[in-house]
């Protein structure tokens, strides 16, 4: 067993952890998944450390950025016959969206402290969802990705539909169906791709040595970019988002905007982009465009939500639009732009969708116009809720500048298959949003925190206890970080994309090699 | 009017038309009739037509086509469906009179208690 | 030796045929365990059983798909014998008993014969008989309660059971007429694609249709499913498809085989249609055994996925599912049968709640849920990706789609249930199920089972090994 | 000439009762009038399997199917109510659907039958299919034998045997009927 | 050139000091002492202006005297990898305007923070005010010293994100929230154009970086200033035949960089968020609202100054705005009451000053380039003492409205002084500083030709002495026309202290040779002196705006009444600042969001999520429907059964005449 497993069986075992304690010892399950999860960010932190050292040994050996090799690979053949093999790895990528899940989870375990309707269950799905997510982003098969994927997205049912708020079944119901349909897509893809291979392997290393049709590239990759993209919330697939987080208690709110809408772009990038390269070249501006009207749909519609949750959910679509649209953009900016708006807006709004939680178990509401003045009552709330604000539109020194500067660059230099007009003036169109999400982020905020306090009852809440400080202090920490030292995620990353970025335009060194 | 008759010899397809003709009346039958031992007795009209089909199959058809060895198969058919066609019967009476002594009806268009 | 297992079990039948004349009624709850003692003998022969050879004068063979075929057969009985224990025990609870224990059994295993010998069947007329066999008990079972619905139920089944084999007997003797010969493997020599033969394959699926449940011969499924007592709706929901997909592949891949490339539209639209339909109806079913049957029916037009490509690997991905649906459906139907032995009711409403007075029975209804809706990392799921592989290397892509999204359309009503189970509180003054301990472990067993197969590569790989022996045989 | 002539003359005259009589057990509204005219159909496809040269096969005939299942669904019947002897006519659509359907069938049949490998075959003679010989064939082993199906049938006809007792006769506790849960 | 100093070397401590302070105030000392808090604040931007005079003193002092002073990057590492060829350095960039604006930053970012420990004394969020200070002060030398457009823009951004803090600082106040909001909205909103400038100029910048020989480029990368400003860079960027909406690719990225600079200087029609950031503290304003922030506009265009120059066309919008705010501002500044406001106004319309400096300037009359720049020096410290005036005031009467003082100076006698000298001044009367900048001003636009803007320059002028005046004699003179008025105390010393530095600054500054240190790169000097056919004309328009202002405003208010019913509308509309905020409200409240924001999240709701729900509902009625098929009647399941035959020989037939053999 290597790190990569580690990596993905720990959740695991925690969960199971979990359902070994008996359900009457809340606190008990609690302090297990902490230090589980705790556990996780060690482990993340030391595989991060080695494979730093191997990756930058080997670019310096090879004299070039790009990374062609999987590091911790696990190789264990599974359905022989199918060509189906238990096969992990990491790369660059893998590795950062490795990095904030393992963050996000430790966060959402600690935003959940105050969970006491079946803890048990409770900890125990989110433990199993996020050994899915893991699984997703550390597999490099295509079965076990696609395994892993689904094992994800399922027990959000249950999340929100017995933790939930409002019409949680009907947001649990939606978000379930809209997502699996999105996955029927992406199976629909991924046979195609499995079987126009030859029908011998899923192993994605040796799909990338295999050069598609172009008709046939053309007909999968937007069923891939689509599939993917229902849960990287690209209009107009993206309607269960602002329902579900509305509904989803505080830490799978987290979760599911924080890391699974993730998966979205992962897959899109990882095996739409990468095994499709013609394809995607081919339907690279259509997507653009869905994905500006994405950006600046998701920011407008925000401005008139009066609802907390479905504000930041609007302003989550908006953003992942950024990841979608930076794929789209097929250039190593745009690219990169899209893993590092993956991890910035999956701690940007893991924070957004802490902080609400808290404010809500504080209020009672998360009505906007019922609020007021609660900066006052609740300082440091307020201040991590304006440092997400912040971050979320883009301020320089927080994660979100890096990735979406990224993201403009990538759109504006665009790429050679795309009217270069058409490329420039939709990123024109997307960069309005800095200004539209400047404005609903900056009305909210007041009405919720400045001005005077509306309700007298509100005097008498209290700041953020000891474990709120931590997680929303994590987060923030890790906002600032990438903020202002981008090189630590974007070396991780770059040499990564680069295989991409060669495979598009058909030079350098291909492929990944899936062997150690 | 001999001549007329051995001139209009039933051929293989004129015993297939009486056959499905049978068959066909009995379907309408099983379609149509209310009181379930008249279904079932339709029912035993398709048998019936379904089973001498296999006798005149192996009568017109079989022995050539077989090249050579000849063989009952399709009379010993008949033998068996007629024997299915009998435990058909029986179970369906079986379950008839045990329906009749609860709902005290025979007519299988009132059997709606279980629909959407 | 080939034939060890159906002996087996019609001695078993006997034996218990005759001993239910000696024994009292309290003694009669030996006959299960004795049941199921033989069940598991014709397992242990079926294990020791050659996966090819032929008796009778080629009457009978066994190949190795009809090894996998009657091992699911077998465990299917064994399962469905576990869960009706606690209906069959003298004390069961009146209204839901069910009486003549030993008669039970023995039409069980004679009806469990006839499936056994269906799976080795080489000619018309022991097909004929052996399919009559494998349905007319059903008729039996499912009015064995004698109550209305029941009657209702049975009688039903019985219509359209004999209206669907009177159509299939003609179209098997449309087949004998066109190739004058009753023996399936010198069929395909002899057939042309004319009209005539078109004419004999629509009757027979139209027969075949009807025990797979196939739209539009599947009406009678959600009625007698609902009517019928939920062990025999297990049993038939699980063997009695089983034994239609037998029958399928013997008729589609030794018959017609020479055609089965050019009308995969046809099954295509076929497959399209039963999942489709199964699944819409079932969104709006309220009675869980109706639902049950709609999802059955679904079910059934996934397997027909795996006829696109003629070759091992769609046989495999069959009969692999068969064997995956079988475990995963019975340990839904253990639950069920349970919840309505003990409470009479078969409202999905009355299953809210479960999950905090039956914890683990709710964990492994779900499970089961789950893996009947293609859940990873239950079988299910490996299962139905196997038969969608199918399609796709059949190049219908858009197949794959129309069934993955049917995929999802089967969760709604699966999480419907779910969400019955864990959102929902339980209603005032429930109390928890007490289940026995035979159709405890019976529910364990396959709900472990419909974990592992999907987990652990074996099963698949030694299905697609005799899939691809089986091929051989059959001389492609 | 009249060895031809004959058979025919009796085939068209069977042909005509065999379907008069059918027509009148799937539309008469008197059940018992009904068997009765299902036993002529049945004796007349006896006469019809002596023209086709199997005696045994209409001797068969005769024996099982009008003496026994007839007479089994003329017990039947008797155990129900006298009111339900005379049975209301189908309802108007039913008529129209099945007559449509079974029109349907007539026709696809009638379509199969003009087919290239049916049309112009004629006569040929059943080997021999005598009681001793069919008996013979039934218990026979062997690659022409019908020991299978023969075994399997009696296994049917014995589990339709025990299991119509057993759902047959009165119930041995008078329980309840259970409510309808639909 | 000698080896350089170590504070040449080491400049960014300079920003890196109130940075660490920041930090420290902010999460460790904040809930520890506010007074702690305080003056750590405060001394570590002392220290920062210490450096940055040593600093200065160690540039002036590279090359021998005559000679023009260099622009060099001494420090700089790689922070931002793009792509290959393709990367942010950051890093500080010494040349003679970086580093005057060093100076005035971290000067009156030191006074104002002095100042402030007097002023905000007691507030309730005292520490933060401090922390909030030393992030703008940090962010603010951090844009100073940008070495390329990226840093600029980032620590633009932190401007203004500190900018919104500090307006928002009574966040209980819901005026000071919208105006915060509004600030940061509006420059955003300019922001977006820089954002854009960026990209467009990014791109070809990049284009041509990479076409060039390795060797030619000194290490630079495509958005260094450097590397932008390059002579043969411009003239190919010049050279493009690119053309959006037959605009040229240089002139384009320079109008939508000017759109960004427009913003922070707030250059009309994005001016309206500075006087409502008047609802900041008052030092806040003299920081941020008067000396440094709202420069940083001119700053940029003086920055990219020679990609202006190159465009032409760039450069007479600069101009023309310029000139407008100019005259537009100077207006509105006539008709306030709020002596905040008035002061904001006066901004306003000094900015426009520099900017139409920018704007007539060129590379054959560099002259107001070096005068923008010189007016920058000297505006910043008088506009910045009449704030710390007017806060000292309004910390007396404890109201703005110059309506509720009068007759101030003989209770504040040194706040009375000091105001006055920092209103001559801006009035530019010799030998106050704003005199000599003004003056270059004018001389500039005169000798480059452009008569109008001149003319509009000596208006202005003279305006702005009139409506200085207008202030300085209703507050101080006259009789106190309110209760706080009436018994005003003078100010502690070390709000005093401070200002009387100021005022030595604005009587001092005017003798700085900075245009002589600042000259355009590559640009004949043009540095005259003072000129008296410019000296004499604005000398006396400015002496009669005071005159006028002594007129009305010195006695009796009714001529200013009659005065205000003759001028009639055009007052009303001065006064409300031609309802340019009812206009922008309008077009943001009525037509974006209720005409944008409001149908989208309808949209959303009733639309795209409606085909959802209604692909459930089609499920759900198709379920019924095909249910309903169960009728419970097993003979019409019978009949399905047939009809199923006959369609699958249909089907089966259908298939195999079309796809089979």
């Amino acid at each position: 067993m290597g790190l990569a497993s580690w990596l993905i069986l720990l959740p695991f075992l925690t969960a199971l952890g979990v359902l070994a304690v008996p359900s009457r010892r809340s606190d008990l399950i609690r302090w297990v998944a902490l230090v589980g999860t705790g556990a996780h960010l060690v482990l993340t932190a030391f595989t991060t450390l080695q494979f730093w050292q191997l990756a930058s040994a080997d670019i310096s050996m090879a004299k070039t950025a790009t990374l062609t090799k999987l590091y911790f690979v696990e190789r264990v053949p599974w359905f022989k016959s199918l060509g189906v093999d238990y096969l992990v790895g990491i790369d660059g990528i893998t590795m950062s969206m490795v990095i904030l899940t393992s963050i996000i989870i430790f966060t959402g375990v600690l935003a959940s402290w105050n969970v006491v309707n079946r803890t048990k269950e409770f900890f125990a799905l989110l433990l199993v969802l996020v050994t899915g997510v893991f699984g997703v982003f550390l597999s490099f098969d295509l079965f076990l990705f696609f395994m892993f994927y689904e094992v994800a997205v399922l027990p959000m049912y249950l999340l929100i539909g017995v933790w939930g708020t409002g019409p949680k079944e009907y947001s649990a119901m939606k978000l379930t169906l809209m997502l699996m349909v999105g996955s029927a897509f992406i199976l629909v893809g991924m046979l195609a791709l499995y079987h126009y291979a030859g029908g011998t392997t899923f192993d994605l290393t040796q799909l990338a040595q295999h050069h598609y049709p172009v008709e046939m590239q053309r007909w999968v990759f937007p069923l891939i970019f689509i599939g993917f993209g229902v849960l990287g919330a690209l209009y107009p697939f993206h309607t269960w988002s602002p329902d579900g987080h509305a509904s989803a208690p505080t830490a799978v709110s987290m979760l599911h905007a924080g890391v699974l809408m993730k998966l979205g772009g992962y897959g899109a990038l990882r095996i739409g982009v990468y095994l499709l390269p013609e394809g995607a070249q081919y339907w690279g501006v259509f997507f653009m465009a869905l994905t500006t009207i994405n950006i600046l749909y998701g920011a407008f519609g925000a401005i008139k939500q009066t609802d907390l949750k479905y504000f930041t959910a609007y302003s989550s679509v908006s953003h992942c639009g950024f990841v979608l649209f930076g794929v789209a953009s097929l250039n190593l900016m745009g690219l990169k732009g899209a893993v590092l708006q993956m991890f910035s807006h999956g701690v940007m709004t893991g924070l957004f969708f802490a902080l609400i939680g808290m404010v809500y178990g504080r209020t009672h509401t998360r009505i906007i116009p019922d609020m007021g003045g609660l900066a006052k009552v609740m300082p440091w709330l307020a201040v991590c809720f304006y440092i997400a604000g912040m971050a979320s539109l883009g301020l320089p020194g927080f994660a979100g500048f890096i990735a979406e500067s990224h993201v403009f660059l990538g759109g504006f230099f665009g790429n050679e298959w795309s009217d270069p007009m058409l490329t420039r003036t939709l990123t024109v169109l997307a960069t309005l949003s800095i200004v539209v999400t400047a404005v609903y982020v900056l009305r909210g905020l007041a009405k919720v925190f400045q001005g005077p306090i509306t309700n007298p009852h509100f005097l008498e809440l209290t700041d953020a206890k000891l474990t709120e400080r931590l997680a929303t202090g994590i987060l923030v920490l890790t906002l600032a970080i990438v903020g202002l030292v981008p090189g630590l995620l974007i070396d991780l990353i770059e040499s990564s994309l680069l295989p991409f970025v060669n495979r598009l335009h058909a030079t350098g060194a291909l492929a990944v090699a899936g062997h150690p | 009017m001999a001549d007329f008759l051995t001139a209009h010899a039933p051929t293989l397809t004129h015993w297939l038309v009486l056959t499905s003709a049978l068959f066909a009346i009995g379907l309408y039958g099983m379609l149509t009739r209310r009181n379930a031992v008249g279904v079932l007795m339709s029912l035993e009209l398709c048998l019936n037509a379904a089973a001498v089909n296999f006798v005149l199959f192996n009568r017109y058809l079989a022995p050539t086509a077989q090249g050579g060895a000849e063989r009952l198969d399709g009379a010993v058919m008949t033998i068996f469906v007629i024997a299915v066609a009998a435990a058909e019967v029986v179970v369906g009476m079986a379950i008839f009179v045990a329906m009749y002594a609860e709902r005290r009806t025979v007519d299988v268009t009132r059997l709606d208690a279980l629909k959407d | 030796m080939l034939m060890l297992p159906e002996l087996i079990i019609v001695a078993t039948g006997f034996i218990l045929l005759v001993l239910d004349l000696f024994l009292t009624e309290k003694q009669r709850d030996l006959l299960v365990p004795l049941a199921l003692a033989g069940i598991a003998a014709a397992l242990g022969a079926l294990w020791l059983t050659p996966d090819h050879g032929v008796l009778l004068g080629g009457r009978f063979a066994m190949d190795p798909l009809a090894w996998w075929f009657k091992l699911t057969f077998l465990i299917a009985a064994f399962v469905t014998v576990m869960l009706t224990s606690g209906l069959l025990e003298s004390a069961a609870p009146e209204p839901r008993k069910l009486h003549s224990p030993g008669e039970f059994l023995t039409i069980l295993l004679f009806n469990l014969t006839g499936m056994l010998l269906l799976a080795s069947t080489r000619d018309l007329i022991t097909l004929y008989v052996a399919l009559e066999l494998a349905t007319i008990p059903l008729f039996l079972l499912a009015a064995w309660r004698r109550d209305a619905l029941g009657g209702e139920a049975g009688l039903k089944y019985m219509v359209i059971g004999a209206l669907a084999s009177a159509l299939m007997l003609y179209g098997f003797g449309v087949l004998y007429g066109v190739t004058g010969t009753m023996r399936l493997d010198a069929m395909p020599a002899l057939l042309h694609a004319d009209r005539t033969t078109l004419y004999a394959a629509a009757l027979i699926v139209a027969g075949v249709g009807f025990k797979l449940t196939l739209v539009p011969f599947h009406m009678w499924a959600p009625e007698v499913y609902q009517g019928a007592p939920p062990p025999v709706t297990a049993w038939l929901s699980v063997a009695s498809k089983a034994a239609g997909l037998s029958v399928l592949m013997l008729v589609l891949f030794r018959v017609f085989r020479p055609f089965l490339h050019d009308v995969s539209f046809a099954i295509a639209v076929l497959a399209t249609v039963t999942m489709t339909i199964g699944n819409l109806v079932a969104i709006v079913q309220r009675n869980i055994l109706r639902f049950m049957a709609f999802s059955a029916i679904s079910q059934a037009g996934y397997l027909l996925l795996g006829f696109l490509a003629g070759g091992s690997v769609g046989a495999a991905a069959m009969v692999f599912y068969l064997l995956v649906y079988a475990v995963t459906n019975l340990s839904v139907f253990a639950v069920i049968i349970l919840h309505n032995q003990q409470t009479g009711s078969t409202e999905l409403t009355d299953y809210r709640g479960l999950s905090q007075l039956n914890p683990l029975l709710a964990l492994a209804l779900m499970f089961g849920l789950f893996g009947l809706g293609g859940i990873p990392p239950l079988a299910g799921f490996v299962g139905k990706f196997l038969l969608f592989s199918v399609a796709a290397q059949a190049g219908y892509h858009w197949l794959v789609g129309v069934a993955a999204v049917n995929s999802t359309v089967s969760l709604y009503y699966y999480l419907r249930l779910v969400r019955q189970m864990y959102i929902e509180a339980p209603a005032e003054g429930a109390v928890p199920l007490k289940p026995g301990w035979m159709l405890s472990a019976g529910l364990a067993v396959t709900t472990a089972a419909s974990m592992l197969l999907g987990v652990v590569p074996t099963v698949y790989e030694s299905v697609r090994a005799s899939a691809a022996a089986w091929l051989q045989s059959l001389g492609q | 000439m009249l060895a031809s002539a004959i058979p025919t003359l009796v085939f068209y005259l069977l042909a005509a009762i065999s379907l008069t009589l059918a027509w009148s057990v799937v539309t008469g509204r008197r059940i018992l009038r009904a068997a009765v005219s299902l036993m002529g159909v049945l004796a007349a496809s006896a006469g019809l399997y002596l023209l086709l040269d199997s005696p045994f096969l209409a001797g068969v005939q005769v024996l099982v199917y009008v003496g026994g299942i007839v007479v089994l669904l003329v017990f039947a019947v008797m155990l129900t109510r006298t009111t339900e002897l005379l049975e209301d006519h189908p309802t108007r659509a039913r008529q129209i659907v099945g007559g449509a359907v079974a029109t349907g069938f007539f026709l696809l049949s009638y379509n199969m039958m003009t087919a290239d490998a049916f049309v112009g075959r004629t006569l040929s003679p059943l080997p021999k299919n005598d009681v001793a010989a069919i008996g013979r064939a039934l218990l026979d082993t062997g690659e022409n034998g019908y020991a299978l199906p023969f075994e399997v049938v009696s296994l049917l006809l014995l589990a339709a045997m025990i299991g119509g007792i057993v759902i047959a006769r009165k119930p041995a506790v008078a329980a309840k009927p259970e409510a309808f849960h639909g | 050139m000698p080896p350089l100093s170590f504070i040449l070397t080491h400049a960014w401590l300079i920003p890196a000091i109130p940075l660490l302070s920041f930090l420290l105030v902010g999460l460790v000392l904040r809930p520890v002492s506010q007074k702690l808090a305080g003056l750590v604040a405060t001394l570590a931007v002392g220290t920062s202006a210490g450096l940055s005079w040593l600093l200065a003193w160690d540039f002036l002092h590279l090359v021998p005297h005559g000679q023009p002073l260099p622009a060099l990057v001494p420090w700089s590492f790689q922070w931002l990898h793009f792509q290959e060829n393709f990367a942010i350095n950051l890093g500080t960039l010494l040349d003679p305007i970086s580093v005057m604006l060093l100076v005035v930053v971290t000067t009156v970012s030191t006074l104002v923070h002095i100042y402030s420990t007097g002023y905000m004394h007691g507030e309730p969020g005292y520490a933060r005010y401090f922390a909030f200070l030393n992030l703008f002060t940090f962010s603010m030398l951090g844009l100073v010293l940008a070495p390329n457009l990226v840093q600029m823009y980032v620590c633009w951004e932190l401007v203004g994100a500190s900018s919104f803090f500090l307006i928002g600082f009574y966040f209980e106040k819901p005026s000071a929230v919208s105006a915060s909001k509004k600030a940061f909205i509006v420059t955003r909103f300019a922001d977006l154009g820089f954002l854009l400038g960026i990209l467009v100029i990014g791109f070809y910048a990049y284009q041509i970086h990479g076409a060039m020989a390795p060797d030619l480029l000194h290490g630079q990368q495509p958005l260094d200033f450097a590397f932008l400003t390059r002579p043969d860079v411009l003239a190919r960027l010049a050279g493009l035949n690119v053309h959006f909406l037959g605009v040229g690719v240089l002139t384009l990225s320079a109008v939508l960089i000017y759109m960004g600079g427009a913003g922070k200087s707030a250059m009309f029609p994005l001016h309206i968020w500075l006087p409502d950031a008047m609802e900041g503290p008052t030092p806040v304003s003299a920081l941020i609202h008067a000396a440094t922030m709202v420069v940083a506009g001119v700053y940029l265009v003086a920055r990219c100054f020679p990609i202006f120059a190159t465009s032409g066309e760039a450069l007479t919008v600069v101009m023309s705005i310029g000139a407008f705010t100019s005259l537009f501002a100077a207006v509105i500044g006539c008709t306030q009451d709020d002596i905040k406001r008035v002061l904001a106004f006066s901004t306003l319309s000094q900015l426009g000053y520099m900017m139409f400096a920018l704007g007539v300037a060129s590379f054959a009359h560099p002259l107001g380039y070096s005068a923008s720049m010189f007016h920058l020096f000297t505006h910043a410290f008088f506009k910045a003492l009449l704030f710390l005036g007017a806060g000292s005031v309004i910390h007396a009467v404890h109201s703005n409205d110059i309506w509720h003082m009068g007759g101030l100076r003989k209770h504040m006698p040194i706040t009375h002084a000091l105001f006055l000298i920092a209103t001559l001044a801006i009035a530019g009367i010799y030998p106050l500083a704003g005199f000599f900048s003004k003056d270059e001003i004018l001389a500039a636009a005169l000798h480059s030709g452009h008569t109008v803007v001149f003319g509009v320059g000596l208006l202005v002028a003279g305006m702005t002495a009139f409506y200085m005046f207008r202030i300085y004699f209703v507050t101080f003179w006259g009789k106190p026309r309110s209760e706080h008025a009436a018994h005003p105390h003078e100010s502690p010393w070390v709000m005093l202290a401070p200002m009387a530095f100021l005022g030595v600054l604005s009587i001092g500054a005017g003798f700085v040779p900075i245009p002589e240190w600042v000259q355009l790169p590559g640009a004949p000097v043009e540095h005259e002196g003072i000129d008296l056919a410019v000296a004499i004309p604005s000398t006396i328009l400015a002496l009669a705006g005071i005159s006028l202002a002594w007129l009305l405003y010195g006695g009796a208010p009714e001529r200013v009444d009659n005065l205000v019913k003759k001028l009639g509308g055009f007052y009303v509309a001065a006064k409300n600042k031609f309802y340019f905020d009812e206009f922008y409200l309008f077009v943001t409240h009525s037509v974006i969001f209720r005409f944008v924001a409001q149908p989208i999240a309808w949209f959303d709701r009733n639309i795209v999520d409606g085909l959802v729900n209604l692909g459930g509902w089609f499920a759900r009625t198709a379920g019924l429907l095909l249910g309903k098929l169960q009728t419970g009647q097993v003979q019409t399941y019978g009949s399905w059964l047939v009809s199923g035959v006959i369609a699958v020989v249909f089907v089966l037939w259908g298939v195999l005449k079309s796809g089979g053999n």
